[in-house]
């Protein structure tokens, strides 16, 4: 189901004027701060009524001020996870997760609602009020507040922002699940490449209120020209498939016919995964690097070198795993002697592969690596 | 009681009685009249806003008087209602009617006010979670507004329990039928030598409201609680 | 009339436990009690303070034709406050702003209860008005003006005999001539449209000697039985 | 204009007189006595909270007797006031106290729902920038509890245009000094026919008091709208 | 100026009891979400009043139960940002900022303050009212209000998790500067250990309400024992010395007697500053390898190989530049025949130093390396 959204809304001193797809999948909104992104939200969800625009799920048409179409929040069934919180304060954790389902013609499914309070560690405040909760936890039980409305669309306005790093690897593999299985869109708005990049189909860039870039997850990330993600964002995103589980904690995975060393995951042989690996996480050497502790070498051929002005140089690779970027020093560049066409062989540490930068079923199992 | 007869224990009966049902009828259409002001926008909000304030502004003895023309048996609503079996002419109900038209704009600026203080947002996030506008109502709003709903439920309940001028003006000083305690009290102030019967039944209604006061004050605690935590 | 209410309790009281039927009195001002009667209040009789009420409900058609009597007759006195108040004589003469001081007058409403009513009359004729008429301090019922003087904030009142005779706070100091104002006399009448047995029976006994004793021990002066008109 | 007599404007100006000044010195106390019930714990608090209702609960001719018996120039308060040239009885000032204390429950309740309704983590985040109680209360409590100010005035100013009973039980009825708008009417009811008379004061009354409850909703939208932005 | 703690606190259901020092510099309460770092950030703010405690900035006691002293809140004259913002809505942007010099002797500092509206980037916003800006904006007030209430202390609560990436970085060098120039002791609330890493002199792992680990920032982050922070947060700090700038954009310092290239820093030779070396950034090899697009090799010695039931090892190497830890895999470790004692060389990319990571004055000035 594809989302597309159309939005012009001005605020004295802010111009909104936003085209985008979201196909399904996960769409991540990324900018700056104050660049649109929680308007565009908003918008979708029925709480701002934009000057212009129309926003459908194919046919399926939430407003469109063309032809006078305003479709209230509470048709729209989107699960919006806010920027915010908002919890209900007069509710119990228990009521404010189970608010969504008070109004929907499905049964709450009480499976569904285990996995997520276990997923989101707030088993033990159920009982509790919103007041009494920390940040983070106000925040977690935002998202599953959300999660388990039923939504035909999620709408999530940084819901991981409040989090620590153990909790964010336990939630993202739920998104991922509900990217992948669930055929619903999920508007996803962040400022953590990593998490982007791991969860994301399609990215869309925004930029004081324009969409500066929109596309395909892999191919958004790995322009570096993309301003809002930075040069530290840059990345590639390899399709792999895993191949077998070793006994020293590693799974290897299959890229294109080469071998890849990740940490244990918890999918069965067979399952296909996506990996990112971060530009400034691969080194480039023109011989076949000999008695390195990093266990993945991918072997390609450098596609293009572009430099800024910067110290940096950003090569892309073409290998049988697909396309690899690497940013290197221009020093480095020049004394490698790289060129177009030149032979090279991309090395990568196991463990540089963080778990947010693996998606796929489940994520990784072992939790701490050590 | 010895210290009071039973005229005037009927009096704190009816009193109780009229303060309650004023309170208590008076609140729908005051949580609605509060609404409308707190959130709608519609050409005639002024003149409401105007005609809930009416019976603050006006003496209460035209406030009573305008009931009598209006429901007196012979008033054009009055003689309307009396075809379908509602009488408030010369009856408790006629006080309880006085008693919730004074109460009104207390009830009506308390609730307003809880609800103008209601952070839209949270409704805002009711509807996303497919809250109906009337869902969102009862769900979120309505216990939000909790305090001020007791609040002006007490000041109602207070003002009924000392309304005098309307209601003697309007359903007359009937024992054990329209003599409330401010009537009867009244009437104990007319007669020479009445006074301390008068502060007997001025102590019973101040020990009635304070009553109700302190059980307010201990609801509206733990409505509070509640939404702060623990 | 309100200020009847002793008297009326006692008799009714004694009526009551004479014939076994059930007396039902309702106390309040002359002029809401005269308006209910005009909007249909399930009325017998009306005992009014005031004339003019009568009048009105006479000329109305709401009166039962010939049953309308004068009940009392009461005086209006000039009372000051304290017990051991000089008498003075009250004439033309009297030089009432040398008594008041910088003090007030209090009376009734003089433009609209009947005490104060009779009172401007009273000054009126004895051409005493002019000089006080910026002194008055006029309260809203008889009662009112009485506790002004009881309690000290004014100096002087006018008020009922019936009044000023129970107050020990207040001594008379003068009682106004007859012919000063006119005669205060408080009708009571039938009203048309009800079942008049009973009512002509209990008014029959207002005019009776045992209620001419209770009324007389309150102050009041019977009137002498008449027929019709004022 | 030529449908008000002098002594009818004179009239509407003194309510408008009392009425803004009940109200302003209401306030300050009244904010003090909402403070103290939202956000202190004392000892006698349910008494002060008892005592803020009680004009309320009582009918308000007691409340004007017992302001007469406090205030009036021989009251406890009264003989102590006046020795520092501060007199009540029988000046407009009085008919101002007696609208204040009616009208003070108003505001409070008003203010104290709002206060209530107080974001805490405001004040402490006030506190922690340096700000003592008082600065807290002046920079942060004040401006947002506006709205409530705003309201309880308004019910304030609404209920002293009104207010009838204890004003001219306390202050009596004086023609310039303490005849407002509801004793004139009130004194116009009294008499038969004066209802049209009576008519022509009340649409003053509402008049005027409309026109301070535009002008207080047009304030609160002001004060709504620069905190919710834009 | 030190700061001590101690504060014992029970809600129904949690229990703190925390007991620490912090130094003059910033300490970072590193802790997951619900461990109580709120809770005590607030006591010692003087918002909550705990059951039992102290708190005394070397001989100016905060609070002392044991002694019944309690200072209010607003003569403590601590900046706290709040991790929920915490704006006054009544009151412009402008007004909010200079709220605090309002009640300070001190004459508000003109200077200062532009200098912090550019750095939050909020100059455009100084009429708006809170209710019109967006979630990073508000943040970003609220921590120039802070900064501007001219604080003897700051307790900064996850200020900056809703930012992005690029503000962070013009963010982080303002705290940094704080620590260094201003003696005041910062106590700063975060669950990114890069950010952690970069800023903290101190850290204080909290787990459960209880204090599990704390001490300087290099000791402790290079544990990796500190269960909270979790393995990738390990890594170890190195205290270097800006030698020269090179022309292709490079920075060369002296770790030690080895040098090691970084992104252009705006400091002058001689300046020292901190980098901070993730664990899961380092490669290990027995040969010094050669024909690496890799600039920075470090040459050491084994000192610990530490594995857990992960995949992962952790090594710390002693080397002439000061302890460093790689994260390896075991299979690697088993590969190179890693022992204590063994001599082995780290490779690390010039540009896996990220900006963040750098500390000291001023911070890099090349924010997009490319
Ligand atoms: N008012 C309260 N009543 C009961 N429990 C509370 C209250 N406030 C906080 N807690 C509990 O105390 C614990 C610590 O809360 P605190 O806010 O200090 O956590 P935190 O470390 O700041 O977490 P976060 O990173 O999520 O903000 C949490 O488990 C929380 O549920
Ligand atoms: N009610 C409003 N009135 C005026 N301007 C507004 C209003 N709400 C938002 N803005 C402005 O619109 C712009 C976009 O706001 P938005 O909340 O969409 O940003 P955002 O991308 O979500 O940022 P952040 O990451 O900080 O949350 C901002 O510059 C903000 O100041
Ligand atoms: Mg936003
Ligand atoms: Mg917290």
């Amino acid at each position: 189901m594809t989302l597309s959204v159309t939005i012009q809304h001005r605020f004295a001193g802010f111009d909104l004027d936003a085209r985008f797809e979201a196909p399904a999948g996960i769409t991540a909104l990324f900018g700056r701060s104050g660049s649109g992104k929680t308007t565009i939200v908003n918008a979708v969800a029925g709480l701002l009524r934009p000057n212009a625009g129309r926003v459908a799920a194919e046919d399926h048409v939430l407003f469109d001020t063309a032809r006078g179409v305003w479709l209230p929040p509470h048709r729209r069934r989107v699960g919006y996870i806010f920027q915010e919180g908002r919890l209900f304060p007069h509710l119990s954790v228990r009521q404010n997760l189970r608010y969504g389902t008070w109004f929907s013609a499905q049964r709450p499914r009480p499976a569904e609602e285990k996995r997520v309070i276990e997923m989101l560690g707030i088993g033990a405040l159920l009982e509790r009020r919103p007041g009494a909760l920390s940040g983070g936890e106000k925040q977690r039980v935002a998202i599953g507040r959300a999660l388990l409305s039923a939504p035909r669309m999620i709408l999530a306005d940084e819901p991981l922002a409040a989090l620590d790093e153990a909790r964010k690897s336990e939630i993202l593999p739920y998104f991922e699940r509900l990217r992948d299985e669930a055929s619903i869109p999920i508007l996803f708005v962040s400022h953590s490449a990593a998490e982007v990049a791991r969860l994301a189909t399609t990215v869309v860039a925004l930029e004081a209120g324009r969409v500066t870039r929109q596309g395909p997850a892999a191919e958004v990330l790995a322009d570096p020209a993309v301003t809002p993600l930075g040069a530290r964002a840059a990345g590639a995103v390899l399709s792999c498939r895993v191949t077998r589980h070793h006994d020293d904690g590693l799974t290897e995975l299959d890229a294109g016919g080469t071998p890849l060393f990740i940490p244990r995951l918890g999918a069965a042989p067979g399952t296909p995964v996506r990996v990112r690996i971060a530009a400034h996480d691969v080194i480039l050497s023109r011989q076949r690097p000999e008695g390195l502790s990093a266990l993945n070498i991918i072997s390609g051929r450098v596609q293009e070198i572009r430099s800024g002005d910067g110290p940096g140089t950003l090569v892309s690779l073409e290998t049988p795993a697909g396309r690899l970027l690497a940013r290197i020093t221009r020093r480095s560049a020049e004394a490698l002697v790289l060129a177009p066409g030149v032979a090279c062989h991309a090395v990568m540490k196991t463990v540089a592969v963080a778990p947010e930068d693996i998606g796929g079923l489940g994520g990784p199992t072992g939790q701490g690596l050590l | 009681m010895e210290w009071l007869g039973p005229e005037e224990w009927q009096a704190v009966r009816l009193s109780l009685r009229v303060s309650l049902w004023a309170t208590l009828f008076g609140l729908p259409p005051a949580l609605l009249a509060a609404y409308a002001l707190a959130r709608w926008r519609f050409p005639g909000k002024w003149l409401l806003n105007g005609l809930v304030h009416l019976p603050l502004i006006l003496p209460p003895v035209v406030t009573g008087y305008l009931l009598l023309l209006t429901f007196g048996t012979r008033g054009p609503v009055g003689s309307v209602l009396q075809e379908i079996g509602v009488v408030f002419a010369f009856r408790w109900t006629g006080a309880a009617l006085a008693a919730g038209i004074m109460a009104f704009p207390l009830l009506v600026r308390a609730m307003r006010l809880s609800l103008e203080a209601v952070d839209p947002k949270l409704e805002q996030a009711a509807a996303t979670l497919g809250a109906s506008r009337v869902w969102v109502f009862l769900t979120v709003t309505l216990p939000l507004i909790l305090p001020g709903i007791i609040a002006g439920s007490v000041l109602g309940f207070a003002k009924a329990m000392g309304e005098f001028g309307a209601t003697i003006t309007f359903v007359s000083n009937i024992p054990g039928q329209t003599q409330t305690l401010p009537s009867a009290i009244y009437a104990f102030l007319q007669v020479p030598g009445g006074e301390s019967a008068a502060l007997r039944l001025v102590a019973v209604s101040v020990a009635v409201a304070m009553s109700a006061l302190l059980l307010s004050e201990w609801l509206a605690r733990r409505a509070q609680r509640r939404v702060a935590g623990t | 009339a309100a200020s009847l209410k002793t008297a009326l309790e006692d008799i009714a009281a004694d009526y009551e436990a004479r014939t076994g039927d059930e007396i039902t009195i309702s106390f309040a001002g002359s002029s809401a009690l005269a308006r209910q009667i005009q909007q249909g209040a399930p009325a017998d009789i009306f005992i009014s303070a005031n004339e003019a009420w009568m009048d009105e409900l006479e000329t109305d058609g709401l009166l039962e034709p010939g049953t309308r009597s004068d009940l009392l007759r009461n005086s209006i006195v000039l009372i000051a406050h304290g017990t051991e108040a000089e008498p003075v004589e009250i004439s033309d003469a009297l030089d009432l702003p040398a008594l008041l001081g910088d003090g007030r007058l209090a009376m009734a409403l003089v433009d609209a209860v009947p005490a104060g009513i009779y009172g401007k009359a009273a000054l009126e004729s004895l051409g005493l008005w002019p000089q006080v008429a910026p002194r008055v301090a006029q309260a809203d019922n008889v009662r009112a003006a009485l506790a002004l003087v009881s309690t000290g904030e004014a100096p002087l009142g006018i008020v009922y005999a019936t009044d000023a005779a129970a107050d020990k706070a207040v001594s008379v100091i003068g009682t106004f001539p007859e012919d000063s104002h006119a005669p205060i006399i408080y009708p009571a009448a039938r009203l048309s449209g009800r079942d008049g047995v009973a009512a002509a029976d209990f008014l029959s006994h207002l005019h009776g000697d045992e209620a001419r004793a209770v009324f007389e021990a309150q102050g009041f002066v019977m009137a002498a039985p008449a027929g019709t008109g004022s």
